[in-house]
């Protein structure tokens, strides 16, 4: 077994690993015998290549910004011989780790740079480094959703049942599109639709209509001037005078006048 | 340590069952759970907190229960309601007279249709709020006069009734319609290809044309809120 | 007729679910309900009603709900034996991806995590409704497109993303550079190209379109359970 004694960990790490039966595993051990179940384990609380080598940057407590690469490298071939050695089947994902961070070391090595299309000089670590911290972002991100309060853990949604439910039917949905259709289609088979005249007046004039006759039913006599009010502009006046108009020809209101210049009311028609 | 009390009122609205005292004891560290007695005190306190609010702590066989007053089932039931049948076509051509001939009677509704209106789809209609009586024809039989109300703008979305396509709007349309067919009729093929109608600009009345096979009946357009 | 604070408490209690102000109004005759307005005053008085009790009204992304305080998890907790809510980290990682990203697609979120997002990770955080397919991304493979839904929000207790816990930010890459030209002695100008650009969870979630995911791993089993 290779290097077992490298790979182990500062004393001060407090850290639970892993825990095996129960007990928790604060270090790998120095040397001698690894419990291979220990050893799956601890594999199993990474979760992968990026997250072991975060672990190995961050105990040594290097600046992710700069990477010993030699170092780290040797260390993490060292944990996958380990692996392999434990026979234990590694994630290919951690050996495509290991021949990126060997490609790195030896463009380190490398006496020209290699430049980008700009011609700038580009650190061979810089892709690993803003891999390595992307991910850690969002395993950061990962941990402080755990810790944010939820249901069934920290909160708990109150119910009460209700015993006895009536049986409640809910009016159907009517689109504007169907109450259109129905009209058209209703207007199509009336003969005054195709063969006489349909007025052009707009729909508010007989919306007017029916707001005037309310009004005339409920008071008797409305002075004709109250008919109008000066904030809805020309354009309400306009409609409520076709209304008015509109209702004495269909016999529903007259106007009343006692004598000429006098007030002109209107009434409903008797 | 929080309130005896808040604790059980926490524990009952949380459990889908009823808790008995002795399950409500067990939700406290072993070495120190409270008396029945304390169990009970606190229960007879929450009971007269909930008086006249939308719950009552009741007690049934298993343990004590929080549950909607019987009174609020009318409202409450209405979270688990069912869609009751679509309005039929007569109803919905009733509707739209009202709408766009008001104010209207019955029998000119009948008139204007060619069939009778049920008394069922005016009360239908009334009941949903939609129309109202707005006074009396003075004829013979004195019929109500009908019109729309503001909750039905309020559900169809509208500000006023100027907002709906007025009724040559609607016709001009169909004429369009009509005279496509009258060029489908001259082409011996019987099928256009996605005809185009002309959109009025000024409304945002999209049309939509379905040439296939029913040539009696005009296209359809339809408009978009 | 009750009280509405009362109607709003019973139903809030009775549902299963968070409630809307539009849920609330519709308990009520469709001609009359009452306003938004009403509604959230009722809503105000009754979280004023419940300061210092074991319940607390809050809302949530999709509505109002009446729920345990935090305060007293520990004893409401032991109404249940051993429910184990823990999610894994290859989880909770994912879900963190989605949430902060979306749209992403699965290759995305293999490429930020350096391993391969397992078909069972995915199925079961869809199947508690936390995340939802909102499209295809419109490359070879049409990969879908996740995203966190309505439910998730709910479930940890928040009214919109924009309340999630910040991103940690990333360090400026011109300040590696720096970092590096200080240290770094065997590079001699070191500037650091191909900056990409931080993504943040923000309000902007639609924010990431970026398809150039290629990720340089193969994709293989799932390493960790």
């Amino acid at each position: 077994m290779p290097l077992v004694s490298e790979l182990s960990l500062d004393s001060a790490e407090t850290e639970i690993l892993a825990r095996v039966r129960g007990e928790p595993f604060l270090q790998l051990p120095q040397d001698l015998y690894i419990p291979p179940d220990a050893l799956e384990v601890f594999l199993e609380t990474f979760e992968g290549p990026l997250d072991l080598l975060l672990y190995l940057i961050k105990r040594q407590n290097i600046d992710i910004l700069n990477i010993p690469v030699a170092d780290i490298t040797r260390q993490y071939v060292e944990y996958l011989d380990l692996m392999q050695n434990m026979r234990l089947e590694l994630a290919a994902e951690y050996l495509v780790m290991a021949a990126t961070l060997a490609e790195i070391k030896s463009r380190l090595l490398l006496p020209r740079p290699t430049l980008d299309d700009g011609g700038e000089e580009i650190d061979p670590r810089a892709e690993l480094v803003r891999r390595l911290q992307e991910y850690e972002r969002y395993k950061q991100a990962a941990e402080d959703l755990n810790a944010l309060p939820r249901l069934e853990r920290d909160l708990f949604a109150g119910s009460a049942p209700l015993l006895e439910r009536e049986v409640v039917r809910k009016p159907p949905p009517v689109s504007l599109a169907e109450l259109l259709q129905a009209i058209r289609e209703v207007m199509q088979r009336a003969e005054l639709y195709t063969q006489h005249q349909v007025s052009r007046e707009p729909l508010s004039v007989r919306e007017r209509m029916s707001r005037i006759l309310e009004t005339a039913n409920s008071e008797g006599f409305i002075p004709f001037t109250d008919l109008f009010e000066i904030d809805e502009g020309r354009l309400g006046i306009i409609v409520s005078f076709l209304a008015v108009l509109e209702l004495i020809r269909e016999s529903l209101l007259e106007l009343v006048q006692s004598e000429p210049f006098a007030l002109i009311y209107i009434r409903l028609r008797t | 340590m929080p309130a005896l009390k808040f604790i059980v009122e926490a524990a009952l609205l949380a459990a889908d069952e009823p808790l008995s005292v002795e399950r409500l004891q067990s939700l406290f560290e072993e070495s120190q759970p409270p008396s029945r007695d304390a169990v009970h005190r606190a229960v007879i306190r929450l009971q007269e907190d909930y008086a006249g609010r939308g719950v009552e702590l009741v007690e049934v066989a298993s343990g004590f229960r929080i549950q909607v007053r019987q009174e609020l089932a009318p409202w409450v039931s209405r979270l688990w309601e069912e869609r009751s049948m679509r309005y039929s076509r007569a109803s919905l051509e009733t509707l739209a007279l009202i709408a766009y001939r008001q104010p209207i009677t019955r029998g000119e509704i009948e008139e204007v249709r060619g069939v009778s209106v049920s008394s069922a789809i005016i009360k239908t209609l009334q009941d949903r709020g939609w129309i109202k009586v707005l006074g009396h024809r003075e004829v013979p039989g004195r019929p109500a006069l009908y019109g729309t109300t503001r909750a039905f703008l309020d559900y169809f979305n509208l500000k006023t009734l100027g907002e709906l396509p007025p009724l040559a709007e609607l016709r001009d349309l169909d004429a369009i319609g009509k005279q496509l067919d009258l060029l489908d009729s001259q082409v011996d093929e019987p099928t256009v290809a996605s005809a185009e109608m002309p959109v009025d600009a000024s409304e945002d009345t999209s049309a939509d044309t379905s040439n296939d096979a029913t040539p009696d009946l005009p296209s359809t357009p339809e408009t978009t809120t």
